[in-house]
């Protein structure tokens, strides 16, 4: 299992900090979380994996942490 | 100064202790600094109260050295950049976020202050929800 | 805050008053400051270990307001600009000038901030004579 | 009698804070200076009268204020 993190809206959309889950690679990822929380599915977020942005079709092994990571508004 | 966040509004003592941060260096003529405040911004009949930041604190972390290394290689002038961001609750007119560049002379001291804050804004893992005086919220892009 | 000389080098607890001095007005989001320090330059094998700043008061006054002034013509923007300059002596690595630039938004803040400085630089009478480290000195244009 | 301030290395060269002179204008106080301090026709200095920056065939009157301002090195 990867373990997910959740950041400004989408913390307040998922009501976690974190959450435990499987998947192959991003895409399935973003599929499986929509499906629980639809209302990402209208949400902008990119996915960092252990700390890097990356695109939709990065492949996900268990050992890794996967961030979801609305617009920065920091400054 | 390896921390980039700070918990709550940035209060003078920190402020004193980035400006005189690195004051041993007697080739540093120039300090650009740059200090954000909380605006009491109007939207539709009410007012922001407060900004409650949040973090990826890891990934701060590897983006603020990243951040520090290119405005470096930008201007090759500067001598030091050092930098902290609030997180947690900061009412309007509290200060978030400090930048301080070190550099020979003044010129490249304020551009790369410059710089460092737009890649702050571009690249730093921070989000901001507004707090009104009409009790309501709500995330901010930007 | 009327002054704009200050007797020696510039310290801590008055660069507080100068960062703290305006802040009940929460439509001013970017504070930008400038803090000018003696560098200790090397010039054909000595070095600077003091500058002493010496000027003309009133018609520092005079000028100061006028830079003001025709700064925030340029960036309406802008709520508030102080500064202060040193007179007297000043050490290598003590701070002779402070500017804040206190705007509703960054980007003016920090062009005001350079624009002012520019202007003292061209507009206000102040004169600085160089001591090095073989006890020779002299008068510096610029 | 005109009241001359000296700022700068012009003060360094007159040894005086302060003189009083007697000129009509900024050309004749200029000569007079520099017969007496022969080491300012050398040096780059501008007038101002009563604060503001005058060029040499200003006026003087003797309740004028002159002051001698080498080129400013604030900042």
């Amino acid at each position: 299992m990867a373990r997910i993190l959740f950041f400004g809206i989408t913390r307040e959309i998922t009501g976690a900090a974190e959450l435990d889950y499987h998947a192959s690679d991003l895409q399935e990822l973003k599929e499986a979380l929509e499906k629980d929380f639809d209302r990402l599915s209208v949400t902008c977020y990119r996915f960092a994996v252990n700390g890097a942005i990356r695109n939709d079709n990065t492949k996900l092994q268990d050992s890794d942490t996967v961030a979801l990571l609305p617009p920065f508004a920091g400054g | 100064m390896k921390d980039y966040l700070f918990d709550g509004p940035i209060n003078d003592s920190t402020i004193v202790s980035i400006l005189n941060y690195g004051n041993e260096d007697l080739h540093a003529g120039a300090y650009s600094l740059f200090i954000g405040r909380v605006r009491a911004d109007d939207a539709g009949g009410k007012s922001v109260t407060a900004i409650e930041y949040s973090a990826y604190p890891e990934m701060v972390a590897s983006q603020a050295e990243d951040i520090i290394l290119s405005v470096k290689n930008l201007y090759p002038d500067v001598r030091d950049i050092i930098f902290l961001h609030s997180t947690g609750v900061v009412k309007a007119g509290e200060i978030s976020l400090v930048i301080k560049v070190s550099a020979g002379h003044r010129a490249e001291a304020m551009k790369a202050c410059s710089a460092t804050l737009e890649k702050i804004k571009e690249q730093l893992p921070v989000w901001k929800k507004e707090f009104f005086n009409d009790q309501s919220s709500s995330w901010r892009h930007s």
